[in-house]
């Protein structure tokens, strides 16, 4: 076993640094992934039904950050598992992302997941809830329970949560954990919006969107941070991981994986090689027998 | 940090303001747009930018030309975006990104160029640098019929070899420019070959190259939702390539592994036969 | 009057760029912002009693950022008034921020600024509230009305809220309007924290602190972009300006003047005449007779 | 973007890792901490960097000497973090960030240095680097007594004119260095006076050398909180100076139009007088 290889429950992965949900999106695109080094790769949101998403532009660069709002642009739960899935090798390495429409979506789009062999749901409860007018399922407490403890209930995979950057984060992910969650991930992008000042109008089709990259990092880190406090279940820590430093941070602030999205974008794939050899590195300079001694390691103040 | 160049800024997946200097119209269906617009580099032949029409959307388009502070881009009308687009006028304001993407390598003396419908647009330019380059190349350019060939006087001014063909025979040959790669090959020796154009007719123009043992390169096109490598919807299935970023210029014997002529993703991500 | 006069209800400034709160902090220094071309300028936060902050580290980059946990150091509202603010010559265009601990100091202070002659008082609701354990004032609605319903009821001068990035923020500004605030400042800085790798210890001393900057500018617009449609009083944009197209950015979602933070430490004091400047220039070229004009003409989609 | 160089970035702003390479003791009251530290440029004299001590707190220094990969920095135990910053071993970790701040003009050819307590810290790199230019100094030391003189055989290895003071007599002239500067400024043509130390001393050099009409700087110490002129606790009132940016080096004649020599502000922005 390499000092990388970490234990997320029943997940076990060669080293902790994942593939955020949403990034390459595609079959083929992640079996590339985890080729280039990734220890797992997370899924696009899937739905119920295909989705289009929304018009372009859906996604903008910003100051060290990414505005989207892609509009959960998906084949459909059927489709993927039916056409995407076959072209990753090592399912078990393979998360999926739900973006249900209530509790009964959530449990069906599992359930066949599961059945398709992949290793853990990851349960995208930081997008806008339709039938709740565009509120955050993970605001709202109650649907956070029912909606983990109907998945949970049916799975024999962990279920993971994925939470974003709300007031009631930590409530929300206590509740989520007493419904039997195995994980939380944190966090979601944050709401944001971009104007070109030229044409005086929004860049993104539906106008508001949500930032992601090294801007939002020291928001994410102090998420983790709270929740490793407050969570007996994993952390896993995602926004803004963009080398072996910021995924070391994550770690120390308590993560037990990281997730890494918009740095594919100006680095690569290569991201995760080169994040995993500096966390190899560092680990053996510091004398960290494993990546798991290191994590929540943090020392604290005088 | 010690990464280098090839580590990019977030910043440059921003837009940038173009204003359109010039509105050309080429052929009964193409039009090409000048847009003021100040690159740090020259783009290179086979790159693309994302053109965003803040009254409709944003769309992939080659580079057709370039200058100092000038971008082409040769645009079809194809549906809403690309019909916005050619109804640009002077003074219009556009959100431009990029260029993105790998474009053609230009090594060798001398270059086969197979294109048609928007595909054209890309190899203009390459033509055009190869010329500034001072090597050779035959030009084939395939349409319908012979309004809808474009850019026909700059190649002849650029002074390179130039073949029609068009389906109703109405100039140059009359049969699809596929036709005329194997004959061509044939007679002359290329170090290359390059094209750009409908899916069917770049496969069979890679199939002739490789057969004829010359290496091919060919300029893809799939539905882009970032441009710069995140979505995936842009996604060569099954070897899991980004057309964005590692195309949309790949080398023709990696394409033949791929889905190249059979399958492209829509916007929802679905596999549709093509 | 110029094209960049702007009115903010009974305020009338040179123009719409003010410094933002807790920048350059002491009277000489908000005097010079003034002669470098700031249209009004905000103090740092003032309490009742003077306050050292927290011991240093207190402020660190990110990227794009800064992070900072200052801890409310000042010398205490008396002593800003009688010594401060005597070194500035415009108290018309002075905005004295409020840090109080309950609605009794917050009139107090207010009071006492207000007989010292200054433009505005500006009620920082947006950093803990050391009573209620933490908890930002402005996510608890009900303090919300009452701070600002006592000190507007005492003040002649207007009453401006700042509001931090909550959950709670479109309803807590709606109820300061409703109590009769004149304008929502929004935003404060956003929960984060920085960790050292090297020595594996969170950076401030005091662990956690707020993130500053460009990195929060698209959330701070979108914030001010939805706050202008629910409010009928002015908003104020507050978070990452640091150039012309920034602050532009902020009128056009709707802000009615802006405030820079963090950049003056990129930039220094002229980044004032800077986006001045460059905003003038912008009015002339795209035909606004004034910046009034402009404010909150941001076009639809399609 | 068209600011050029005068805008920084918020990463400078961030802490570096930089590894305790030797300490040294200078003198009973100073130990200098060589730190290994690669910066893209050398510190100019007079500038300062923020030392973070992970179990203390984050003060200001002056660099008193740096090469290519390294810094020193010579620290009087003051207080908590001081008395750490002397503790420091070999293989230790600080926070660094920096170098901050305008340092001393050298411009001219002959200059007098006067400096005391950790004011010398900043002057023995400002005589470095007159002497790497070749150019002359004449270098004035003050302290309580003998132990207390630091840098004595870096100065001469400077091949420098040195003189003392100290207020026991134990060592060169028997009282304060402030004696001695009258007598040189009337004995010898100087293009400049520079001093860093106790600010009374420097009320009265500046005060001397500007009645003697040369040119004189002083580098200051405020409280700082920053660094880099956002949180104005370094503030000199009342022009609105921020000693981290628009210092730590001023001209003499701007001091004397401040609160120099009269008060400064503590921790909370109270003012103290001096
Ligand atoms: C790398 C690249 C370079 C291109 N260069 C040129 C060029 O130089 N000249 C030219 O005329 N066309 C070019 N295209 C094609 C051009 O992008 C499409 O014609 C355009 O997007 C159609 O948009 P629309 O709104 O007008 O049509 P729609 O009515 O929206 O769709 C018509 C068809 O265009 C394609 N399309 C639509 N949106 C996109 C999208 N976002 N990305 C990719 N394809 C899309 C789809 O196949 C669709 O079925 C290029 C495409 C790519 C990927
Ligand atoms: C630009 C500059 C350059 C300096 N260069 C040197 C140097 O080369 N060598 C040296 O020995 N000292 C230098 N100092 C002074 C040094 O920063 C203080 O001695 C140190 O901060 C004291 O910290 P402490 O915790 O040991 O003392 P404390 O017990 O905290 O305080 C002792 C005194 O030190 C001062 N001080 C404390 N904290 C700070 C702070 N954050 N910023 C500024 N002053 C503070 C205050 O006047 C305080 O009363 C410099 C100061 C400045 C502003
Ligand atoms: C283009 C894009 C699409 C995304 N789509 C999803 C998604 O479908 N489901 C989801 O849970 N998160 C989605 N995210 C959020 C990321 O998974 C991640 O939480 C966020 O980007 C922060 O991580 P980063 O800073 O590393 O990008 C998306 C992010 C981006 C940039
Ligand atoms: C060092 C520092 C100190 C601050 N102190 C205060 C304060 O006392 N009161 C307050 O309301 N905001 C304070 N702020 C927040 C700013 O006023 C502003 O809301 C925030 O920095 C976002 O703006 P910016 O991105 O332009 O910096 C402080 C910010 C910084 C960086
Ligand atoms: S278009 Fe998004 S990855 Fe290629
Ligand atoms: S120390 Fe903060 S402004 Fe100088």
């Amino acid at each position: 076993m390499s000092r990388l290889t970490v234990k997320l429950g029943k997940l076990v992965l060669p080293n902790p640094v994942m593939l955020a949900s949403g990034i390459l999106s595609h079959g083929s695109l992640l079996e590339k992934a985890l080729r280039e080094g990734a220890g797992a790769v997370v899924t696009k949101s899937l739905t119920l039904k295909g989705r289009k998403g929304y018009e372009t532009p859906v996604v903008v660069g910003v100051e060290e950050g990414l505005v989207n709002a892609v509009g959960l642009a998906n084949p459909g739960y059927k489709d993927f598992l039916k056409n995407d899935l076959q072209m990753i090798k090592e399912k078990n390495r393979v998360i999926v992302s739900i973006a249900g429409d209530g509790p009964d979506e959530f449990v069906k789009i599992a359930s066949s997941a599961e059945d398709a062999g992949i290793a853990a749901v990851e349960l995208n409860l930081s997008c806008p809830h339709v039938k709740k007018h565009g509120l955050e399922i993970g605001k709202d407490p109650k649907l956070v329970r029912r909606i983990v403890k109907d998945t949970r209930g049916v799975l024999k995979i962990p279920v993971h949560v994925k939470m974003g950057f709300c007031d009631e984060l930590i409530r929300s992910s206590l509740v989520a954990e007493d419904a039997g969650a195995d994980a939380v991930v944190a966090i979601n992008t944050l709401p944001a919006m971009v104007i070109d000042v030229y044409s005086r109008k929004p860049i993104l089709s539906r106008i508001c969107g949500g930032l992601s990259g090294p801007a939002i990092h020291p928001i994410a880190l102090r998420c983790v941070y709270e929740l490793y406090r407050e969570l007996s279940i994993p952390v896993i820590g995602c926004g803004g991981v963009k080398d072996w430093q910021t995924a070391t941070e994550f770690l120390l602030a308590g993560a037990k994986a990281v997730q890494v999205g918009s740095a594919v974008a100006i680095k690569g794939l290569k991201v995760f090689s080169e994040i995993t050899e500096g966390l190899a590195k560092y680990l053996k300079e510091y004398g960290f027998e494993s990546v798991d001694i290191l994590m929540g390691s943090l020392e604290g103040k005088k | 940090m010690s990464y280098g160049k090839s580590v990019l800024a977030f910043e440059e997946f921003g837009f940038r303001p173009g204003k359109v200097e010039r509105v050309v119209r080429e052929t009964s269906k193409m039009v090409s747009v000048y847009i003021k617009l100040h690159l740090p580099n020259l783009p290179r032949p086979g790159q693309f930018l994302m053109i965003w029409v803040p009254d409709a959307e944003e769309v992939p388009m080659s580079v057709s030309g370039a200058g100092r502070r000038w971008v082409r881009i040769s645009v079809l009308g194809r549906g809403k975006t690309t019909s916005k687009i050619q109804k640009l006028r002077r003074g219009d304001l556009v959100g431009v990104r990029g260029p993105f993407g790998r474009g053609f390598s230009l090594k060798g003396k001398s270059h086969l160029l197979v294109g048609g419908g928007s595909g054209v647009a890309a190899l203009i330019y390459a033509s055009k640098t190869i010329s500034d380059q001072k090597k050779e190349c035959v030009f084939l350019i395939g349409a319908k019929t012979s309004s809808e060939l474009p850019f026909l006087r700059e190649v002849k001014r650029l002074n390179q070899k130039l073949l029609m063909a068009t389906e109703d025979g109405s100039a140059g040959y009359k049969g699809v420019v596929t036709d005329l790669v194997e004959p061509i090959l044939i007679k002359k020796d290329f170090d290359s070959v390059m094209t750009c154009g409908p899916e069917k007719m770049m496969v069979k123009t890679v199939e002739l190259a490789l057969k004829h043992g010359v290496r091919v390169q060919a300029s893809l096109e799939r539905y882009m939702k970032c441009g710069f490598g995140v979505c995936g919807s842009c996604v060569l299935d099954p070897v899991g390539l980004r057309v964005c970023t590692d195309g949309p210029v790949f080398d023709g014997r990696i394409l033949l592994q791929t889905d190249f002529g059979k399958f492209k993703r829509d916007a929802a991500g679905r596999r549709r036969p093509i």
